[in-house]
């Protein structure tokens, strides 16, 4: 067969096709997978919820609400609920005083104000460096504190918390995004 | 073969200077600096200065004889002048498989690649730095606090370097007045009282090699003294404007690796450029990003980034910086 | 303050190619004398800002209200095919010299990362349109910067005696990798 | 030139990144690890593999002067579907890899096989050539990647080997590029010898 | 879903209309004709760029040739003849074959025969020993033996002899291009018509000094006696500041000069071994 | 107040071994060889044949073009052969052989040494007699006196300066010249000036040489119209452009001549060799060498026959010592070395240095290391590396865009790089190539 003349037809034709055929495989690919798409962004929450705080059988996504915090911003709150009693509170906070900038953190508080667990979604810290707080040494010393009686600042700083070695900016700044979620909730009077 | 005269084309006589005894005279003049941190910080400062020259001589004859395969250069001691001044970067208790990383870097990656001396474009002991830098910045930001002569090595007592003390300070809200009773006078700087990597800290030694290197004719003083001058008059600058957030110029001066640096490092021939005004270009560069990264920057110091930089620039300067010609150029003669 | 600040970040502290790795193969292709480096910064800033404008307004004001966000890359990279085209006959045309100076690059661009990642990333960071500008310009000028910086060490390396495994890519992407070391130096200075 | 020869040839002879020196920019970005440059060259794969079987079956139909941006239509059709299944099914590694999935469009490699190679042949050794191609460059990152995770992070696969500190920089940029260029003027050695 | 469809069919489709529409106008606009003949040229060419062509480089070459009007004196020696037809076809018109050519080198001053007389100790390249002076020996004509033609060969068609210190020419690689003749500043190297089996007959002395003084510099110099001239039948020999040289396209290999020369400045190559010879041999064998 | 020039320099060691030697006068040898070609410009024609009988100081080659020098014989004889003969260069060219008998002058030569101050001939005539007697210029270049001394109309010259500086180490010859023959050189500058109408002198001479400047302030006299000027020692204070600008604080241009600024230099012992050309109608037939160097057991100041072979000179100043490696022509920054000593001594010939090894090593080189000491030395401003660089890579078209062309080959670059680079070798052959390419375009 004789390979098509680029005729002026020919060339808007054969384009408008194939863009025709384009789009519309697209369009199908992009409803098949919109849902999938839009369950694999809840479920991160969820997991990363359930990584913070005890079992519950509600959905905290459906009951999310958000609380003003101390400096006019509002935090989201997703109540854990076993039950139907309260069994923790995932706060999703946050701070812009990270080596990089922001950091965002899912922090787990029982109702009585203790930390249970806390858990990085999105950072942009040093590989190597900040990177270390999403490890186990350094997040679990925050478990099973109370902000109240635990002094949520480095040791450097004078307070309790040990810092990533040369990375004690990353560490201060996630300090005080705990510490935001811990008054956010307080001044909320929800602990 | 003796019995026929020789010929050659003019000159006839050669000065009696060559390229190992200008390594020779860097070597000698760097002694004072070597003499005061082995003071200040004992045992350590042998052993890095040992590791790091033995490390970057075996390095080099070994990638000449069997990676290269050509000639053996390592009499003419531009690799001990590399080993001297890595070592001289680094602070007193890293270890030792750390420095060994180090001189593999800094011939390895920084000379040898790039067809060994004269042929890189980037300082080599400054490669073998801040690769180690960026690698291991916990080993390389601890600090042995300087003392009378001591044989502790890995267990020194370690504080921060009074640059780390003034950013660190500063981050937490506290002004200059305040920070400068928690750091050494200018007077103890001077002398190198204070932690920092083992060769930078005593500026009155590093001069005293200026001197020699001026005296000999080794370097011209265009690099160190725009370098100086530079630092001096922004720093002022800023603290003219505010003396609460910026230290004062005669404390950048002496801190940190601005002498060891505007008098060792940045005058590398190989690096460096060529024509008395590129030279000072290149010096008013190294100082002004010195101070942007040591004041804007997450570095307390900037130093070797801002000689790496500008050694970036050093082949465009000597492409379009030439020196004063003899004669204006006249069209169609 | 806020544009000199997204200036410093493009050409300093995250410079396109050293530290995005985007329009890495021009970099390494264009970079064998100063004068042919100079002439690709002119075409690539040129692009790159016209592209960035182009594909702001199609993204906001065609995909976005349609909702047809995930066209994105199809829509771009046609939009970049033609203008690169267009620029080229037009200049062709125009100006002969410019067309010398800077046409001869135009071809290299379509397929360069580089012009369509930054008019990915002015629609991910969020910024407006005159931002975005700014934001395209100074990248340009950093990819500039670095493309001139190598062109002028491997003009200066020709004069050297490099081991023969290493001339060509090789010895590039290590000057690449120093330079990168060395512009690390600026991290810290913008978030 | 033997079907398995097309398969074969873009391993080693002509791997599009150790010898051809194409698509860098995903190469440096995306080997921060051995998981995520294997996750690049899988979805480059797809891309390559795909784009090259629909051009080997539609450039008779397509006049020339429309040639390119008709390559370029399917390619980045078959990008975006990448693009939206990865970000569906593997939301973590669609996150790393950030931009330079979009940015497979633009990847040489695509288009130059496109060019060179689908739009002159038939079905079946198009389909081998953008596999082998495809993966060629997959090993490259996987390589990379392993090299650059062992030295940088002392791990491989997420899995620690040793203790202790790596050197950081060959996770960061500039071992993305020191490694690459020594990886380079290795194959460069071992190809002369 | 038919909704998100139909949306992404008609952007597309509009985006690409709009696209492809103002790229039409503009081109039709903006026209600008380029040879393509260049392009083609210049991809049939060995991209060596050599210099043989006595371009620089081979795109400049093909540019050459699209202009020129005849293929006459346009040659590549790298590609040959079936290239120059293959350019001709592209260009549609007639090659002009071109005698194959080789390099030879015309001096056999080794060590052996030229006594020294002065050590040389400056930089070890011809071009600057022969600006220098006259050389290590007292034929300032002969080779000096450092090898720029080495250098210059970019076919590894040379190498030095290391016991003679004259650079030897492998025939099978050479393809003339003529690199090893412009670098040698003693104009030592000729590039002479090829014969069959690479037969070679020619002067290998390049000294135009008298006979006396350049029989003293080096024993198998040239000393213009005239025999060899005198014996040629076919006119191929030439003798001009007391130098002789045979034109390769005269010569007809009947060796006769060969014999004449009382100094074995003429050699010849690749020949079958003499009869006089062959039998004088088997005399030595009888005995 | 000390002058110099301003941009780069050298201080080798001066090694002036023979500055207390008195000139002796050597004897004619038994044969000599005189080339035809001892300037720069066109060689002379023979106008003698084999068996002719000559005198001294009779013409036996004619000049041939407007650059180009008569020859005279210098010694009385019978013509040998002309015949082609190594000279200097290791190249052979044609020389008059001439077997010495007796010494013979031609009559209209005085040869007295009373000086003779009063200048009869005008301006023409004393052109005419140095086109006639052969002069060139002393000081190395060897260009033929008489195109020097006609100033081009549209020219203006106002400043003579007599080069006495002789900055090369070892040689002392013009030291010697001027303290022997200071009156004859006092009046030789008189008859330049007059030559070329100029009205103001300097004589320039290195402060390392005191005696000499002493003596010649006193005989230039308080007349204003010729004073002395003391310079700093640098090397290459003696190079044209630099005296210049060192006297005058005048910069040739590049490509030009000194004429366009207005000067004329000329070298000491041309002034002495102008003195007996007009005054004693003496041609250029002799001249002072030094032949020097530490292993020499007698080194000194000479007074020779031109077409003298070498040999006879070392042989004079003691032979050559058996460690005697190079022996050189001129002095060790510029000069030639020479690969035989049949060599003859030309006009252009100041001294002989005799160097044993170690004094003379060139050394394995290195890469260059850039450390811009041959930048900084450089008396033109050039960046030598990076022309050798260029010429090593051929890269021609470069070199000259950094006026490679500019290079005096004063040697300062090569003798200061402590890589031992052979700096000047490869600026030569780039020099030779660009000023090749340069001369073809202006064909074209
Ligand atoms: C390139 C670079 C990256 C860094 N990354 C981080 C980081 O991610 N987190 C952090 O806390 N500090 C980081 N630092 C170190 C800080 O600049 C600062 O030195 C350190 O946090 C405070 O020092 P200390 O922890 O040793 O007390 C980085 C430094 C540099 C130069
Ligand atoms: C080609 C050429 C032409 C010259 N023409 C003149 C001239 O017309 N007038 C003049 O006074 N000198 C002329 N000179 C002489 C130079 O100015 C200079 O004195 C001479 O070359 C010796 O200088 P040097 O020993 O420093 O090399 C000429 C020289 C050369 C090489
Ligand atoms: C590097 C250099 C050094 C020179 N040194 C001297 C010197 O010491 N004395 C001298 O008379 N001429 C010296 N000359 C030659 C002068 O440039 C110039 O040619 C000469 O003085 C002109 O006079 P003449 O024509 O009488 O020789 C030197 C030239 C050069 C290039
Ligand atoms: C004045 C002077 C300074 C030098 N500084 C350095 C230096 O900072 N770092 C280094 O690796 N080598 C230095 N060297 C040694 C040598 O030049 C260096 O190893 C070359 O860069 C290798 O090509 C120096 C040499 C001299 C003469
Ligand atoms: S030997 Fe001479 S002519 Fe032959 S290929 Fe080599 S350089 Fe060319
Ligand atoms: S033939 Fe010519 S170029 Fe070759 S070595 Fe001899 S002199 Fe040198
Ligand atoms: S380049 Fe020429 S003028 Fe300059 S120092 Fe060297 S020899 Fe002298
Ligand atoms: S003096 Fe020698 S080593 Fe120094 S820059 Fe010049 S050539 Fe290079
Ligand atoms: S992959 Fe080629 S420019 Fe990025």
């Amino acid at each position: 067969m004789a390979k098509t003349e680029s005729t002026l037809r020919n060339m808007v034709l054969s384009l408008t096709l194939i863009a025709l055929v384009a789009a519309t495989a697209l369009g199908f690919v992009y409803e098949v997978t919109k849902k999938p798409i839009e369950i694999s962004k809840l479920n991160k929450k969820l997991i990363a919820i359930k990584a913070v705080v005890p079992p519950f059988d509600n959905n905290p996504d459906n009951e999310m609400f958000r609380l003003a915090g101390d400096n006019g911003d509002s935090l989201e709150i997703y109540p854990a609920k076993s039950g139907g009693t309260i069994v923790g509170y995932a706060v999703r906070t946050y701070t812009v005083n990270g080596f990089s900038g922001y950091i965002g953190i899912m922090a787990g508080f029982s109702p009585d104000g203790t930390i249970i667990n806390t858990n990085v979604l999105e950072h942009k810290e040093t590989p190597g460096l900040g990177t270390k707080m999403t490890e186990d040494v350094f997040k679990t010393q925050f478990n099973g504190k109370d902000p109240s009686s635990f002094a949520m600042k480095v040791k450097k700083d004078g307070g309790q918390v040990d810092a990533i070695t040369a990375a004690t900016i990353t560490s201060r700044a996630f300090c005080e995004a705990v510490d935001r979620a811990y008054k956010t909730l307080k001044k909320g009077g929800l602990i | 073969m003796s019995n026929y005269l020789k010929v050659s084309l003019s000159p006839h006589i050669h000065s009696k200077d060559d390229t190992g005894k200008l390594m020779k005279g860097v070597i000698i003049a760097l002694i004072p600096a070597l003499i005061a941190s082995v003071y200040y910080f004992g045992l350590g400062a042998i052993i890095v200065t040992l590791t790091s020259v033995a490390a970057c001589v075996v390095f080099e004859y070994a990638i000449q004889k069997y990676l290269l395969k050509g000639p053996v250069t390592i009499t003419d001691g531009s690799a001990v002048v590399t080993g001297l001044l890595l070592a001289f970067n680094v602070p007193s208790n890293l270890p030792v498989l750390i420095i060994i990383l180090g001189a593999l870097v800094s011939i390895g990656i920084g000379k040898m690649s790039f067809g060994g001396l004269g042929n890189n474009p980037f300082n080599p002991a400054l490669v073998g730095r801040v690769f180690l830098l960026i690698s291991f910045p916990v080993q390389m930001t601890t600090w042995p606090v300087p003392s009378g002569f001591k044989t502790g090595y890995a267990d020194a007592v370690t504080g921060a370097t009074p640059l780390g003390i003034i950013k660190e300070g500063l981050r937490n809200g506290e002004t200059i007045p305040q920070l400068m009773n928690q750091v050494p006078d200018h007077m103890q700087l001077f002398y190198g009282y204070m932690g920092g990597s083992m060769g930078e800290v005593a500026a009155a030694a590093l001069i005293l090699g200026l001197i020699y290197m001026l005296f000999r004719k080794i370097i011209t003083w265009h690099i160190p003294v725009s370098i100086i001058v530079t630092i001096a008059i922004f720093t002022g600058i800023l603290w003219l404007i505010n003396p609460s957030q910026y230290a004062d110029p005669l404390f950048h001066l002496l801190t940190g690796g601005v002498m060891l640096g505007a008098i060792f490092m940045a005058t590398d021939y190989v690096t460096s450029p060529m024509v008395p005004k590129a030279m000072l270009i290149y010096g008013a560069g190294i100082g002004i990003l010195t101070v942007v990264i040591r004041i804007f920057g997450a570095y307390p110091e900037g130093v070797s980034f801002a000689i790496l930089i500008m050694n970036a620039f050093v082949p465009l300067m000597n492409a379009y910086i030439k020196p004063g010609r003899f004669g204006k150029e006249v069209k169609n003669g | 303050m806020e544009y000199l600040l997204i200036i410093i970040s493009a050409i300093l502290v995250n410079n396109i190619v050293l530290a995005q790795f985007l329009g890495v193969c021009p970099f390494l292709g264009v970079s064998n004398k100063i004068s042919t480096s100079v002439g690709m910064t002119g075409a690539v800033t040129f692009v790159m800002v016209l592209a960035s404008i182009v594909t702001y307004l199609i993204y906001t004001y065609l995909l976005i209200p349609l909702g047809i966000g995930f066209m994105q890359t199809i829509t771009y990279i046609l939009v970049i095919a033609s203008l690169v085209q267009l620029v080229e006959i037009i200049l062709k045309k125009v100006s002969q010299a410019l067309y010398q100076a800077l046409g001869i690059f135009l071809p290299l661009i379509t397929t360069n990362c580089a012009v369509l990642g930054v008019t990915l990333l002015v629609i991910k960071k969020h910024f407006n349109l005159l931002e975005g500008v700014v934001y395209s310009f100074a990248t340009a000028l950093g990819f500039g910067l670095a493309l001139i910086l190598l062109a002028g060490i491997r003009e200066q390396l020709d004069m050297a005696e490099v081991p023969k495994g290493m001339k060509g890519a090789p010895i590039s992407l290590l000057v690449a990798g120093i330079l990168a070391l060395a512009f690390m130096g600026f991290s810290g200075i913008v978030k | 030139m033997s079907n398995l020869k097309i398969f074969t040839k873009g391993f080693f002879k002509e791997n599009p990144i150790l010898v051809l020196l194409l698509g860098t920019c995903p190469t440096l970005a995306t080997t921060s690890s051995a998981i995520n440059g294997l996750g690049m060259g899988i979805a480059t794969t797809f891309v390559l593999t795909s784009s090259n079987v629909a051009i080997s079956l539609l450039a008779k139909f397509i006049p020339d002067k429309v040639r390119i941006p008709s390559y370029i239509v399917v390619i980045a059709s078959f990008v975006t579907i990448v693009d939206l299944i990865m970000q569906a099914y593997v939301p973590d590694l669609y996150e790393t890899l950030g931009i330079f999935i979009p940015l497979i469009v633009v990847n040489c490699i695509v288009l130059a096989r496109a060019e060179a190679f689908a739009s002159k042949n038939r079905l079946l050794p198009s389909l081998l050539d953008g596999a082998g191609m495809g993966l060629g460059f997959t090993m490259a990152l996987g390589i990379l990647g392993s090299i650059r995770e062992i030295l940088g992070n002392g791990s491989i696969f997420n899995y620690k080997l040793i203790k202790g500190d790596a050197i950081l920089v060959f996770i960061l940029a500039p071992g993305a590029f020191i490694a690459l260029g020594y990886l380079i003027a290795l194959i460069n050695k071992i190809r002369k010898a | 879903m038919g909704h998100t469809v139909l949306l992404t069919v008609i952007s597309l489709g509009s985006v690409g209309l709009v696209a492809a529409l103002i790229l039409y106008f503009i081109s039709q606009k903006f026209k600008v004709y380029e040879d393509p003949r260049i392009d083609q040229i210049q991809e049939a060419l060995p991209g060596a760029n050599c210099g043989g062509c006595g371009f620089t480089g081979c795109r400049n070459f093909a540019e050459a040739l699209v202009k020129a009007d005849t293929l006459d004196g346009l040659n590549c020696p790298v590609g040959g003849a079936s290239l120059m037809t293959d350019v001709a076809k592209i260009l549609g018109k007639e090659a002009v074959a071109a005698d194959p050519l080789v390099a030879v080198v015309r001096c056999q001053g080794s060590y052996e025969h030229r006594p020294r007389t002065s050590v040389y100790d400056g930089v070890k390249e011809c071009s600057a020993a022969h600006y220098l002076y006259g050389g290590e020996t007292d034929c300032h004509y002969g080779c000096l033996g450092y090898g720029d033609c080495v250098r210059a060969c970019n076919f590894d068609a040379m190498y030095m002899d290391e016991k003679t210190g004259l650079p030897v020419i492998i025939d099978e690689k050479c393809v003339a291009c003529g690199a090893c003749v412009r670098a040698c500043p003693r104009d030592i190297i000729e590039l002479r018509k090829k014969a069959k089996k690479d037969r070679k007959i020619f002067v290998s002395c390049v000294n135009c000094d008298k006979g006396g003084p350049a029989r003293k510099a080096c024993r198998v110099a040239c000393i213009a006696c005239n025999k060899c001239y005198n014996v040629c039948e076919f006119d191929a020999i030439t003798i001009k500041d007391n130098l002789a040289y045979i034109d390769s396209f005269k010569c007809t290999f009947c060796r006769k000069c060969v014999v004449e020369c009382p100094t074995n400045a003429i050699i010849e190559t690749n020949f079958p071994p003499r009869k006089v010879k062959a039998e004088t041999v088997e005399e030595e064998k009888k005995e | 107040m000390l002058k110099t020039f301003p941009t780069g320099g050298v201080h080798p060691p001066e090694n002036k071994l023979t500055a207390g030697c008195k000139i002796e006068i050597l004897p004619p040898p038994k044969s000599v060889v005189i080339p035809v070609s001892q300037h720069l410009g066109a060689p002379a024609v023979p106008v003698v044949n084999k068996g002719d009988k000559v005198l001294a100081g009779q013409l036996i080659a004619k000049a041939a073009g407007f650059i180009s020098a008569n020859i005279h014989s210098s010694v009385s004889g019978k013509v040998l052969k002309i015949d082609s003969h190594t000279d200097t260069s290791g190249y052979k060219q044609t020389a008059i052989f001439i077997d010495v008998e007796g010494d013979e002058w031609v009559p209209e030569i005085v040869n007295g040494s009373d000086p003779v101050k009063e200048i009869k001939l005008s301006p023409e005539e004393i052109v005419q007699k140095c086109l006639d007697s052969g002069i060139v210029g002393l000081g190395g270049a060897t260009f033929p006196t008489h195109v020097k001394l006609k100033v081009p109309a549209g020219k203006k010259c106002d400043l003579l300066i007599i080069n006495g500086v002789e900055c090369e180490p070892f040689l002392t010859s013009d030291h010697r010249l001027m303290l022997e023959k200071g009156e004859e050189i006092i009046t030789g500058t008189r008859i330049i000036m007059k030559a070329l109408g100029v009205e103001k002198a300097v004589i320039g001479v290195e402060n390392n040489k005191q005696d000499a400047i002493s003596l010649l302030e006193r005989l230039a006299g308080k007349n204003g119209d010729i004073s002395v000027q003391a310079l700093k020692v640098k090397y290459p204070q003696g190079g044209e452009k630099q005296l210049i600008k060192a006297v005058t604080g005048r910069e040739v241009p590049s490509g030009k001549l000194p004429l366009d600024v207005g000067v004329i230099v000329q070298n000491a012992g041309t002034a002495y060799a102008v003195y007996e050309a007009v005054q004693k109608n003496k041609p250029l037939v002799e001249r002072v060498v030094t032949v020097t160097g530490k292993t020499l057991s007698r080194p000194g100041n000479y007074l020779v026959r031109i077409g003298t072979p070498v040999s006879a000179l070392i042989e004079a100043a003691g032979g050559l010592p058996d460690n005697a490696v190079k022996i050189i022509s001129g002095g060790p920054m510029m000069g030639k070395a020479i690969g035989n000593t049949q060599v003859p001594v030309v006009k252009g010939m100041s001294g002989l240095v005799v160097f044993s090894g170690g004094e003379t090593e060139r050394k394995q080189y290195g890469p260059c290391i850039r450390c811009s000491k041959c930048i900084s030395v450089c008396p033109m401003g050039l960046e030598p590396y990076l022309l050798m660089a260029l010429s090593q890579k051929v890269l021609y078209e470069k070199a000259g865009e950094n006026r490679i062309t500019d290079c005096i080959e004063c040697g300062s670059c090569s003798f200061i790089c402590p890589a031992y680079r052979p700096l000047l070798d490869y600026i030569r052959l780039g020099k030779s190539a660009v000023v090749k390419m340069k001369r073809e375009k202006s064909m074209k």
